[in-house]
Protein backbone atom coordinates (compact mmCIF):
# COMPACT_ATOMS: atom_id res chain seq x y z
CA UNK A 1 0.00 0.00 0.00
CA UNK A 2 2.88 2.32 0.22
CA UNK A 3 5.19 2.34 -3.23
CA UNK A 4 7.95 4.36 -4.54
CA UNK A 5 7.15 5.20 -7.95
CA UNK A 6 9.51 6.41 -11.02
CA UNK A 7 6.68 7.21 -13.33
CA UNK A 8 4.53 10.54 -12.74
CA UNK A 9 1.60 9.64 -9.94
CA UNK A 10 -2.47 9.20 -10.96
CA UNK A 11 -4.43 10.69 -8.09
CA UNK A 12 -7.47 9.24 -9.58
CA UNK A 13 -6.02 5.69 -9.89
CA UNK A 14 -4.98 5.91 -6.37
CA UNK A 15 -7.75 7.33 -5.09
CA UNK A 16 -9.65 4.43 -7.17
CA UNK A 17 -8.34 2.25 -5.39
CA UNK A 18 -9.58 3.73 -2.07
CA UNK A 19 -12.95 3.42 -3.07
CA UNK A 20 -15.52 1.60 -0.28
CA UNK A 21 -19.32 2.33 0.35
CA UNK A 22 -18.61 1.81 4.01
CA UNK A 23 -16.60 5.39 3.67
CA UNK A 24 -17.90 9.02 3.91
CA UNK A 25 -15.09 10.76 3.93
CA UNK A 26 -11.68 10.61 2.32
CA UNK A 27 -9.20 12.83 2.36
CA UNK A 28 -5.96 13.28 0.28
CA UNK A 29 -2.99 15.02 0.70
CA UNK A 30 -0.22 16.00 -2.56
CA UNK A 31 3.04 17.61 -1.82
CA UNK A 32 3.84 19.68 -5.07
CA UNK A 33 7.02 20.92 -6.38
CA UNK A 34 7.04 24.55 -5.41
CA UNK A 35 8.58 27.39 -6.95
CA UNK A 36 10.79 28.73 -3.70
CA UNK A 37 12.10 27.24 -0.51
CA UNK A 38 13.97 28.98 2.59
CA UNK A 39 13.84 31.84 0.20
CA UNK A 40 15.62 30.62 -2.56
CA UNK A 41 14.13 30.08 -6.28
CA UNK A 42 13.76 26.17 -7.00
CA UNK A 43 13.86 25.46 -10.60
CA UNK A 44 13.96 21.28 -9.89
CA UNK A 45 14.26 18.89 -7.83
CA UNK A 46 15.19 15.54 -7.77
CA UNK A 47 13.92 12.40 -5.36
CA UNK A 48 16.14 9.04 -4.51
CA UNK A 49 15.03 6.71 -2.46
CA UNK A 50 16.37 3.29 -0.73
CA UNK A 51 13.42 1.57 -2.04
CA UNK A 52 12.67 -1.74 -0.30
CA UNK A 53 13.54 0.01 3.17
CA UNK A 54 10.94 3.25 2.11
CA UNK A 55 7.94 0.44 1.01
CA UNK A 56 8.62 -1.16 4.19
CA UNK A 57 8.69 1.86 6.46
CA UNK A 58 5.87 3.74 4.74
CA UNK A 59 3.73 0.34 5.16
CA UNK A 60 4.25 0.26 9.04
CA UNK A 61 3.21 3.70 9.33
CA UNK A 62 0.23 3.15 7.74
CA UNK A 63 -0.34 0.21 9.49
CA UNK A 64 0.36 2.58 12.39
CA UNK A 65 -2.22 5.01 11.17
CA UNK A 66 -4.90 1.99 10.87
CA UNK A 67 -4.24 0.84 14.29
CA UNK A 68 -4.70 4.79 15.82
CA UNK A 69 -7.70 5.96 14.15
CA UNK A 70 -10.85 4.94 12.33
CA UNK A 71 -9.95 4.19 9.19
CA UNK A 72 -11.04 2.23 6.33
CA UNK A 73 -8.55 2.36 4.03
CA UNK A 74 -4.87 3.93 3.79
CA UNK A 75 -2.21 4.31 0.99
CA UNK A 76 0.82 6.27 -0.30
CA UNK A 77 3.05 7.03 -3.16
CA UNK A 78 6.27 8.69 -3.54
CA UNK A 79 8.02 9.94 -6.47
CA UNK A 80 11.41 9.54 -7.70
CA UNK A 81 13.53 11.07 -10.17
CA UNK A 82 13.79 14.59 -11.72
CA UNK A 83 10.74 16.49 -10.93
CA UNK A 84 9.65 19.98 -12.61
CA UNK A 85 7.89 22.49 -10.34
CA UNK A 86 3.85 21.79 -9.87
CA UNK A 87 4.77 18.05 -10.42
CA UNK A 88 3.47 15.71 -7.70
CA UNK A 89 6.12 14.21 -5.36
CA UNK A 90 4.12 12.28 -2.98
CA UNK A 91 0.37 11.20 -2.27
CA UNK A 92 -1.16 10.25 0.55
CA UNK A 93 -5.42 8.77 0.51
CA UNK A 94 -6.89 7.72 3.66
CA UNK A 95 -10.47 7.05 3.96
CA UNK A 96 -12.69 6.45 7.13
CA UNK A 97 -16.49 6.46 7.72
CA UNK A 98 -16.51 9.73 9.34
CA UNK A 99 -13.95 12.80 8.96
CA UNK A 100 -12.16 13.03 11.79
CA UNK A 101 -10.32 9.94 11.36
CA UNK A 102 -9.28 10.65 7.91
CA UNK A 103 -7.58 14.22 8.36
CA UNK A 104 -6.00 12.77 11.83
CA UNK A 105 -4.65 9.40 9.95
CA UNK A 106 -3.53 11.57 6.93
CA UNK A 107 -1.80 14.20 8.69
CA UNK A 108 -0.31 11.59 10.66
CA UNK A 109 1.30 9.74 7.68
CA UNK A 110 2.52 12.70 5.64
CA UNK A 111 4.41 13.65 9.12
CA UNK A 112 5.72 10.39 9.88
CA UNK A 113 6.55 9.97 6.17
CA UNK A 114 8.50 12.85 5.86
CA UNK A 115 10.46 11.94 8.87
CA UNK A 116 10.92 8.18 8.66
CA UNK A 117 11.08 6.85 5.09
CA UNK A 118 14.77 6.89 3.39
CA UNK A 119 13.83 9.38 0.31
CA UNK A 120 16.11 12.38 -0.07
CA UNK A 121 15.52 15.38 -2.12
CA UNK A 122 18.48 17.50 -3.73
CA UNK A 123 16.67 21.20 -4.82
CA UNK A 124 18.29 22.85 -8.06
CA UNK A 125 18.49 26.23 -8.02
CA UNK A 126 17.31 28.88 -10.60
CA UNK A 127 21.23 29.70 -10.16
CA UNK A 128 22.45 26.42 -10.97
CA UNK A 129 23.22 25.29 -7.68
CA UNK A 130 22.46 22.56 -6.39
CA UNK A 131 21.62 21.28 -2.51
CA UNK A 132 20.80 17.81 -0.85
CA UNK A 133 18.02 19.23 1.99
CA UNK A 134 18.78 18.46 5.42
CA UNK A 135 22.81 17.49 4.68
CA UNK A 136 24.28 20.69 5.15
CA UNK A 137 27.14 20.35 7.43
CA UNK A 138 27.52 24.50 8.01
CA UNK A 139 25.86 27.33 7.81
CA UNK A 140 25.84 28.61 4.69
CA UNK A 141 27.45 31.79 3.64
CA UNK A 142 25.26 35.04 4.36
CA UNK B 1 36.90 -11.61 11.96
CA UNK B 2 37.88 -10.53 8.71
CA UNK B 3 34.69 -9.83 6.54
CA UNK B 4 33.23 -9.04 3.13
CA UNK B 5 30.25 -6.28 3.16
CA UNK B 6 28.25 -5.25 0.16
CA UNK B 7 27.70 -1.37 1.09
CA UNK B 8 25.29 0.85 -0.92
CA UNK B 9 25.17 4.63 -1.17
CA UNK B 10 22.34 6.72 -1.77
CA UNK B 11 21.75 11.04 -2.33
CA UNK B 12 24.66 13.05 -1.08
CA UNK B 13 26.97 9.60 -0.15
CA UNK B 14 26.39 8.49 -3.49
CA UNK B 15 27.51 11.50 -5.19
CA UNK B 16 30.21 12.32 -2.81
CA UNK B 17 31.53 8.65 -3.23
CA UNK B 18 30.92 8.61 -6.61
CA UNK B 19 29.75 5.22 -7.01
CA UNK B 20 26.06 3.66 -6.26
CA UNK B 21 27.61 0.29 -4.23
CA UNK B 22 30.53 -1.40 -3.70
CA UNK B 23 31.97 -4.34 -1.93
CA UNK B 24 34.87 -4.57 0.92
CA UNK B 25 36.96 -6.28 2.93
CA UNK B 26 37.32 -5.47 6.71
CA UNK B 27 37.81 -5.98 9.78
CA UNK B 28 35.39 -3.39 11.27
CA UNK B 29 32.69 -4.57 13.81
CA UNK B 30 29.64 -1.91 13.89
CA UNK B 31 28.06 0.46 11.41
CA UNK B 32 29.31 3.41 12.98
CA UNK B 33 33.34 2.31 12.99
CA UNK B 34 32.72 0.94 9.27
CA UNK B 35 31.03 4.54 8.94
CA UNK B 36 34.08 6.49 9.96
CA UNK B 37 36.32 4.73 8.17
CA UNK B 38 34.73 5.35 5.01
CA UNK B 39 34.27 9.23 6.03
CA UNK B 40 38.10 9.53 6.60
CA UNK B 41 38.64 7.52 2.88
CA UNK B 42 36.08 9.26 0.84
CA UNK B 43 35.75 13.32 2.66
CA UNK B 44 32.20 12.32 3.51
CA UNK B 45 30.76 15.81 5.19
CA UNK B 46 28.38 14.22 7.01
CA UNK B 47 29.20 13.25 10.80
CA UNK B 48 28.60 9.99 11.72
CA UNK B 49 25.50 10.98 14.06
CA UNK B 50 24.24 12.34 11.33
CA UNK B 51 24.00 9.09 9.13
CA UNK B 52 21.61 6.01 10.13
CA UNK B 53 22.60 2.19 9.29
CA UNK B 54 20.62 -0.21 7.43
CA UNK B 55 21.32 -3.92 7.47
CA UNK B 56 20.06 -6.26 4.86
CA UNK B 57 16.90 -4.12 4.59
CA UNK B 58 15.93 -2.91 8.17
CA UNK B 59 17.07 -0.26 10.01
CA UNK B 60 19.84 -1.27 12.51
CA UNK B 61 21.41 0.46 15.58
CA UNK B 62 24.89 1.93 15.09
CA UNK B 63 26.44 -0.26 17.08
CA UNK B 64 25.07 -3.60 15.35
CA UNK B 65 27.45 -6.39 14.90
CA UNK B 66 28.61 -6.48 11.20
CA UNK B 67 28.59 -9.88 9.56
CA UNK B 68 30.48 -11.80 7.13
CA UNK B 69 28.17 -10.94 4.13
CA UNK B 70 26.01 -8.47 5.31
CA UNK B 71 24.58 -5.39 2.70
CA UNK B 72 25.38 -2.24 4.37
CA UNK B 73 23.50 1.31 3.64
CA UNK B 74 23.89 4.32 5.48
CA UNK B 75 21.18 6.53 5.38
CA UNK B 76 22.05 10.42 5.38
CA UNK B 77 18.84 12.71 7.15
CA UNK B 78 15.74 11.90 4.79
CA UNK B 79 13.82 14.63 2.85
CA UNK B 80 10.81 12.86 1.38
CA UNK B 81 7.86 15.49 0.65
CA UNK C 1 -15.22 29.22 -5.59
CA UNK C 2 -17.84 27.70 -4.00
CA UNK C 3 -20.32 26.32 -6.06
CA UNK C 4 -24.03 24.25 -6.23
CA UNK C 5 -24.03 21.25 -8.75
CA UNK C 6 -26.08 19.02 -10.33
CA UNK C 7 -23.83 17.63 -11.71
CA UNK C 8 -21.42 14.73 -10.91
CA UNK C 9 -18.06 16.36 -9.08
CA UNK C 10 -14.76 16.54 -11.42
CA UNK C 11 -11.83 16.20 -8.96
CA UNK C 12 -9.63 16.24 -11.59
CA UNK C 13 -10.77 19.53 -13.21
CA UNK C 14 -10.91 20.80 -9.22
CA UNK C 15 -7.59 20.23 -8.22
CA UNK C 16 -6.27 21.47 -11.65
CA UNK C 17 -8.20 24.56 -10.96
CA UNK C 18 -6.30 25.06 -7.62
CA UNK C 19 -2.54 24.68 -9.06
CA UNK C 20 -0.41 27.27 -8.10
CA UNK C 21 3.62 26.69 -8.79
CA UNK C 22 3.47 28.58 -4.92
CA UNK C 23 2.05 25.91 -3.40
CA UNK C 24 4.09 22.55 -1.70
CA UNK C 25 0.69 20.62 -0.01
CA UNK C 26 -2.82 20.56 -1.26
CA UNK C 27 -5.73 18.83 0.28
CA UNK C 28 -8.69 17.53 -0.46
CA UNK C 29 -11.71 15.97 1.20
CA UNK C 30 -14.44 14.15 -0.57
CA UNK C 31 -17.51 13.00 0.90
CA UNK C 32 -18.50 9.72 -0.26
CA UNK C 33 -22.34 8.50 -0.11
CA UNK C 34 -21.78 5.54 2.43
CA UNK C 35 -23.56 2.35 3.00
CA UNK C 36 -24.92 2.83 6.32
CA UNK C 37 -25.97 5.78 9.00
CA UNK C 38 -26.77 5.94 12.56
CA UNK C 39 -26.91 1.86 12.13
CA UNK C 40 -29.45 1.42 9.11
CA UNK C 41 -28.58 0.52 5.58
CA UNK C 42 -28.74 3.56 3.47
CA UNK C 43 -30.07 2.74 -0.38
CA UNK C 44 -29.39 6.51 -1.90
CA UNK C 45 -29.22 10.04 -0.92
CA UNK C 46 -31.20 12.76 -2.45
CA UNK C 47 -29.24 16.59 -1.50
CA UNK C 48 -31.43 20.12 -2.34
CA UNK C 49 -29.95 23.16 -1.61
CA UNK C 50 -31.32 26.82 -1.70
CA UNK C 51 -28.63 27.75 -4.15
CA UNK C 52 -27.32 31.29 -4.10
CA UNK C 53 -27.65 31.14 -0.17
CA UNK C 54 -25.87 28.00 0.10
CA UNK C 55 -22.84 29.72 -2.73
CA UNK C 56 -23.15 33.16 -0.91
CA UNK C 57 -22.65 31.11 2.47
CA UNK C 58 -20.31 29.09 1.01
CA UNK C 59 -17.91 32.26 -0.22
CA UNK C 60 -17.98 33.52 2.90
CA UNK C 61 -16.50 30.23 4.60
CA UNK C 62 -13.98 30.07 1.91
CA UNK C 63 -12.56 33.39 2.79
CA UNK C 64 -13.07 32.82 6.25
CA UNK C 65 -10.50 29.58 6.10
CA UNK C 66 -7.98 32.29 3.23
CA UNK C 67 -7.71 34.62 6.67
CA UNK C 68 -7.37 32.43 9.06
CA UNK C 69 -5.08 30.46 7.73
CA UNK C 70 -2.21 30.73 5.30
CA UNK C 71 -3.49 29.13 2.76
CA UNK C 72 -2.90 29.94 -1.49
CA UNK C 73 -6.42 28.82 -2.74
CA UNK C 74 -9.34 27.12 -1.83
CA UNK C 75 -12.57 26.04 -3.43
CA UNK C 76 -15.56 23.64 -2.91
CA UNK C 77 -18.69 22.16 -4.66
CA UNK C 78 -21.36 20.32 -3.27
CA UNK C 79 -23.89 18.35 -5.41
CA UNK C 80 -27.79 18.49 -5.58
CA UNK C 81 -29.75 15.41 -6.49
CA UNK C 82 -30.32 12.05 -6.26
CA UNK C 83 -27.16 10.27 -5.73
CA UNK C 84 -26.26 6.36 -5.38
CA UNK C 85 -23.95 4.67 -3.02
CA UNK C 86 -20.06 5.61 -4.12
CA UNK C 87 -21.00 8.77 -5.20
CA UNK C 88 -19.47 11.70 -4.18
CA UNK C 89 -21.88 14.43 -2.10
CA UNK C 90 -18.93 17.53 -1.35
CA UNK C 91 -15.54 17.95 -2.48
CA UNK C 92 -13.39 20.59 -0.56
CA UNK C 93 -9.64 21.39 -1.52
CA UNK C 94 -7.24 23.54 -0.52
CA UNK C 95 -3.15 24.81 -1.66
CA UNK C 96 -1.27 26.55 0.80
CA UNK C 97 3.09 26.60 0.94
CA UNK C 98 2.76 24.23 3.95
CA UNK C 99 1.00 21.60 5.07
CA UNK C 100 -0.39 22.45 8.28
CA UNK C 101 -2.58 25.46 6.68
CA UNK C 102 -3.71 22.88 4.25
CA UNK C 103 -4.55 20.16 6.59
CA UNK C 104 -6.47 22.99 9.12
CA UNK C 105 -8.27 25.38 6.43
CA UNK C 106 -10.16 22.16 4.73
CA UNK C 107 -11.05 20.68 8.10
CA UNK C 108 -12.27 23.96 8.80
CA UNK C 109 -13.85 24.75 5.62
CA UNK C 110 -15.75 21.01 5.42
CA UNK C 111 -17.34 21.44 9.32
CA UNK C 112 -18.67 24.92 8.48
CA UNK C 113 -19.94 24.13 5.14
CA UNK C 114 -22.00 20.75 6.88
CA UNK C 115 -22.83 23.54 10.05
CA UNK C 116 -24.34 26.52 8.24
CA UNK C 117 -24.79 25.91 3.96
CA UNK C 118 -28.76 25.53 3.50
CA UNK C 119 -27.89 22.26 2.00
CA UNK C 120 -30.49 19.32 3.15
CA UNK C 121 -30.15 15.15 3.00
CA UNK C 122 -33.15 12.78 2.60
CA UNK C 123 -31.73 9.72 3.51
CA UNK C 124 -33.77 6.57 1.37
CA UNK C 125 -33.34 3.71 3.42
CA UNK C 126 -33.20 -0.02 1.79
CA UNK C 127 -36.06 -0.69 3.33
CA UNK C 128 -37.99 1.75 0.97
CA UNK C 129 -38.49 4.38 4.23
CA UNK C 130 -36.85 7.45 3.73
CA UNK C 131 -35.95 10.37 6.27
CA UNK C 132 -34.97 14.19 6.15
CA UNK C 133 -31.47 14.42 8.16
CA UNK C 134 -31.80 16.71 11.50
CA UNK C 135 -35.59 17.27 10.93
CA UNK C 136 -36.82 14.71 12.96
CA UNK C 137 -39.09 15.85 15.83
CA UNK C 138 -39.68 13.05 17.72
CA UNK C 139 -37.45 9.93 18.80
CA UNK C 140 -37.89 7.58 16.64
CA UNK C 141 -39.34 3.98 17.99
CA UNK C 142 -37.17 1.83 19.86
CA UNK D 1 -50.09 46.95 6.47
CA UNK D 2 -51.24 44.43 4.22
CA UNK D 3 -48.12 42.95 1.94
CA UNK D 4 -47.25 40.76 -0.68
CA UNK D 5 -44.64 37.94 0.27
CA UNK D 6 -43.10 35.18 -2.22
CA UNK D 7 -42.42 32.40 -0.13
CA UNK D 8 -40.14 29.20 -0.90
CA UNK D 9 -39.88 26.28 0.28
CA UNK D 10 -37.40 23.10 0.44
CA UNK D 11 -36.70 20.25 1.68
CA UNK D 12 -38.90 18.54 4.58
CA UNK D 13 -41.36 22.28 4.55
CA UNK D 14 -41.68 21.55 0.43
CA UNK D 15 -42.91 18.42 1.12
CA UNK D 16 -45.01 19.22 3.86
CA UNK D 17 -46.43 22.24 1.66
CA UNK D 18 -46.19 20.00 -1.40
CA UNK D 19 -45.30 23.02 -3.41
CA UNK D 20 -41.81 25.03 -3.48
CA UNK D 21 -43.26 28.65 -3.60
CA UNK D 22 -46.26 30.96 -3.26
CA UNK D 23 -47.11 34.25 -3.14
CA UNK D 24 -48.71 35.36 -0.03
CA UNK D 25 -51.09 38.81 1.34
CA UNK D 26 -50.73 38.69 4.94
CA UNK D 27 -49.86 41.33 7.87
CA UNK D 28 -47.44 39.40 9.39
CA UNK D 29 -44.81 41.17 10.35
CA UNK D 30 -42.00 38.92 11.48
CA UNK D 31 -40.29 35.69 10.07
CA UNK D 32 -41.20 33.82 13.28
CA UNK D 33 -44.46 34.93 13.16
CA UNK D 34 -45.44 33.91 9.72
CA UNK D 35 -44.17 30.41 10.05
CA UNK D 36 -46.04 30.01 13.11
CA UNK D 37 -49.23 30.87 10.61
CA UNK D 38 -47.67 28.84 8.00
CA UNK D 39 -47.20 25.69 10.46
CA UNK D 40 -50.71 25.79 11.96
CA UNK D 41 -51.83 26.15 8.22
CA UNK D 42 -49.84 23.36 6.96
CA UNK D 43 -49.08 21.05 9.78
CA UNK D 44 -45.17 21.49 9.45
CA UNK D 45 -43.63 19.18 11.80
CA UNK D 46 -40.53 21.39 12.64
CA UNK D 47 -40.86 24.01 15.50
CA UNK D 48 -39.69 27.74 14.52
CA UNK D 49 -36.75 27.48 16.90
CA UNK D 50 -35.52 24.84 14.49
CA UNK D 51 -35.66 27.04 11.61
CA UNK D 52 -33.61 29.99 10.59
CA UNK D 53 -35.44 32.82 8.35
CA UNK D 54 -33.83 34.04 4.80
CA UNK D 55 -35.23 37.68 3.14
CA UNK D 56 -34.47 38.50 -0.04
CA UNK D 57 -31.41 35.72 -0.21
CA UNK D 58 -29.52 36.82 2.85
CA UNK D 59 -29.78 35.20 6.39
CA UNK D 60 -32.03 37.02 8.46
CA UNK D 61 -33.02 37.48 12.60
CA UNK D 62 -36.14 35.69 12.82
CA UNK D 63 -37.74 39.30 14.48
CA UNK D 64 -36.79 40.81 11.12
CA UNK D 65 -39.70 43.35 9.73
CA UNK D 66 -41.32 41.84 6.57
CA UNK D 67 -41.77 44.39 3.81
CA UNK D 68 -43.87 44.31 0.80
CA UNK D 69 -42.22 42.40 -1.75
CA UNK D 70 -39.98 40.33 0.00
CA UNK D 71 -39.10 36.80 -0.71
CA UNK D 72 -39.04 34.81 2.36
CA UNK D 73 -37.49 30.90 2.94
CA UNK D 74 -37.48 29.42 5.52
CA UNK D 75 -34.11 27.11 6.00
CA UNK D 76 -34.76 23.88 7.94
CA UNK D 77 -31.84 21.96 10.23
CA UNK D 78 -28.99 22.04 7.59
CA UNK D 79 -27.71 18.70 6.69
CA UNK D 80 -24.68 19.02 4.17
CA UNK D 81 -21.98 16.85 3.60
Amino acid sequence: MFRISAEPLDPVALEAGLKDLRAGACVTFTGWVRDSNDGRNIFSLEYEAFAPLAEKEGGSILDEARAKFAVIGAAAVHRTGHLQLGESAVWVGVTAAHRAAAFEACRYIIDEVKARVPVWKKEHYADGETAWINCATQSPVA
Amino acid sequence: MTKTLAVQYFAILREQRGLSSENLVTVTATPTALYEELRTRHAFTLPANRVRAAINGEFAPSDAELRDGDTVVFIPPVAGG
